[in-house]
């Protein structure tokens, strides 16, 4: 957190309160595992906002209320949940229909490499000694139909998430439509990365030192 | 707020256009969506593909449809039943297309057709005519048939009750074809038995998720085609 | 009547009661539309049967009494029937992957013609003039573990229906392990037209006279 | 008479071989058919390929049938996750293999095995690492890979109430992969919470029809993995 404020830019709620805003009323929606799952609780009020996730549920609502917890009623973080009235449950290939046939609207994931034509890596490092996972996060973003990035704007040791071409495993090619960062919200355009909007206190070239690829000003 | 309601059959299917492909629903008269049907009449739409089971029978519903001259294609598995007059004469004299398609072949194209799978596998109908002209192929030593998806633009559907989300329950047999039609098309058109509040729907128990449903109108008591037949019932 | 009553061999109710007792306790079963509707009526007492409708439901049972009757529950023939305690419904894409999947025991089909490399003629004379229908019946024969025939052995002008190669479009190759007509019961082998059981007054060379293809007698 | 259920877990797995294919219901915790999987381990069958979403956590359930070296192979989608030791310390030292799948391939590759589906186009994976050495092929112009059916010899699975028929119906998430393994396995095995009267679960709810389903045993109050774990359980 220390690391965190001392920096420019918006904060974790920050960006998910940003990527909120962009929410449409009546979306169905999945949330990926970390600052994605942050989002829900910034929807601007007077949205319905329907939340899918993979294990089987469509209707998930906030985390239950202390004594209520089911550790069958969970999300795909394996975290516990509950069901909204006018949720449903159904299995896991009913599930990924749901994703494979384009019905979600959105999806919102963690990144650990973007490139400007909007490939995403979030899987592996492809490190040999690593133990490889990927979960459903291929299907999503092959299947979703508008797939966003929530990601702090470089790693930990400072080196860009937005690249020129991703060195990592992708999870997808060219899927991502927009970025949330912590400096900026990015769009994926053919000419390159366009920022949208930049976060209190980044300058264009501020973010430009910090990002790969091509960055375009915004128009 | 999410409210899929819409106040009449007429405005659920308004959009539907020229030469659209539009799935309904039913296996015969169970599942029929009559009461959408007709209003698809009044609308007037043409030259539409339709994929249903059958074809309908006597001179309502889905014949009536077929018989008002608005359906180019019929896609189906058995277009001849008892009372069934308006699709033979119509493809006797050359003025229907038909494909016809294996009932289970039928049902899992619109399946992957709402699951996002192009074209699965199937030994369903190798050897047979209906295989002429499909790509084949062995597994592990079995020969089967390359199927395409089947998508719709539209699909109207019949259930027993239904949430302002598009949460639905069927009533018995009349479920057959719909939930796969919802998940296949991209708008899906539901005429409902009764419109419920939020919730009242056991979550366990939902078939189609609202995810499937764009519009649901409320007719509470629609008719039967059997008995619109046996009556000598006309549409329009 | 007059006419089956005046030649030997089984009636249609002797048809469905022959195939009946070749039912196992405990089998899931799909019954084509005509005779073999019949032999749910005479399953031996005393063996649980359980039977599938391809269109969305699974423990049908008899037609319903009077004052009871739902047009929206019915079977593959759209007539009127029950479901009993134990039942299921299920949708289309579902009641077709118990089919496709192996998962019924058993379909007894009617047949105009069957070949004896056990081909399956029962959908279209190939006319030009008839309207195509095929339903179920190729989903059935290439799903079903096994497949029987309930049958007249010759057609009504006295041509046979069992034959050494089908002239009518094919439902399915090689999909028949045996047929019940009113003159025998016959097993589909390599060899041939394998006799299991004569009709009460049915000869081999009565039978003979009335089967194309190769008919062996009981060994 | 059809009766389904079987007096003991024991029972329930005792043919379980050498070398078969398991699948194994549950999403992390929820569904998991802990007792089955005690059962076993103590019945000992070894060389087996499991398939699970995970790789168990602790050393209880899933993680201690891997500790217990019966399983050869794993096919997942996500093999780590909290408190899962076991699985990556014999992957890393090369004593277990792994087969990772996309979660939504798997389902499907299960649904496939049990409806008859040998093989499936999905654009998931491509363009990725996990595409490597699949078939491609293009349809309206988009790329997909060819995915091949999953089956099992076994399925294991844990559902909230069952009759003697096998009809199931499941708690909440826990419904997950059980449904589709009941129909991809060869041999279904189940853990019901209770076992019901026939005809107590309504038609209209029933999740996995009976058809599905060859042995049930009742479970009348099952472990909670998470509990287990937290209290430094080990099986056996």
């Amino acid at each position: 957190m220390s690391k965190e404020s001392s920096r420019i830019g918006w904060n974790r709620e920050a960006m998910a309160k940003r990527a909120a805003l962009d929410i449409p009323d009546g979306a169905y929606v999945n949330l990926g595992i970390g600052i994605p799952e942050m989002v829900a609780q910034y929807v601007p009020e007077g949205r319905e906002v329907i939340y899918h996730t993979e294990n089987g549920l469509l209707g998930m609502g906030p985390p239950p209320a202390a004594g209520e917890e089911d550790p069958e009623l969970i999300n795909a973080g394996k975290k516990m949940v509950t069901a909204l009235p006018g949720a449903s449950y159904f299995h896991h290939a009913d599930s990924f229909a749901m994703i494979r046939g384009q019905h979600i609207d959105l999806c919102v994931l963690g990144a650990m490499q973007v490139s400007e034509r909007g490939d995403l890596a979030n899987w592996s490092t492809g490190a040999s000694d690593a133990i490889p996972a990927v979960g459903g996060a291929m299907d999503l973003v092959a299947g979703v139909r508008t797939v966003v990035v929530i990601t702090q704007h470089c790693t930990n040791a400072g080196e860009p998430k937005l690249v020129d071409a991703c060195s990592y495993p992708l999870t997808g090619k060219a899927v991502v439509s927009r970025i949330y960062t912590d400096l900026a919200v990015i769009d994926l355009t053919p000419a390159g990365f366009q920022v949208v909007e930049l976060a209190p206190g980044v300058s264009f070239d501020y973010l430009r030192q910090r990002t790969g690829g091509k960055l375009l000003p915004r128009p | 707020m999410i409210d899929k309601s819409v106040g009449s059959a007429a405005e659920a299917v308004a959009d539907i256009y020229d030469g659209a492909t539009v799935l309904i629903g039913g296996f015969g008269e169970a599942g029929s969506p009559i009461e959408l049907i007709h209003a698809l009449i009044d609308h007037g739409a043409r030259n539409l593909t339709v994929v249903n089971n059958n074809t309908g029978s006597g001179h309502v519903g889905l014949a009536a449809l077929i018989e008002n001259g608005q359906v180019g294609k019929m896609i189906c598995s058995y277009p001849r039943t008892t009372n069934s007059m308006v699709f033979p004469e119509l493809y006797c004299s050359g003025r229907i297309e038909l494909e016809l398609v294996p009932q289970g072949t039928l049902a899992e194209r619109l399946r992957a057709g709402g699951a996002g799978i192009p074209a699965f596998y199937t030994a369903t109908s190798v050897g047979t005519p209906l295989a002429e002209g499909k790509e084949q192929r062995s597994f592990d030593g079995r020969d089967y048939v390359l199927e395409q998806a089947l998508k719709g633009d539209f699909a109207l559907i019949k259930c027993e009750r239904a949430d302002r989300h598009g949460n639905l329950v069927y009533h018995k047999t009349a479920r057959n074809f719909a939930p796969v039609m919802a998940m296949a098309a991209r708008t899906t058109i539901v005429q409902t038995g009764a419109l419920v509040a939020l919730g009242a729907i056991d979550p366990e128990t939902v078939i189609t998720p609202g995810i499937f449903v764009n519009r649901v109108v409320t007719v509470a008591e629609p008719a039967q085609e059997s008995k619109l037949v046996a009556q000598g019932r006309i549409y329009p």
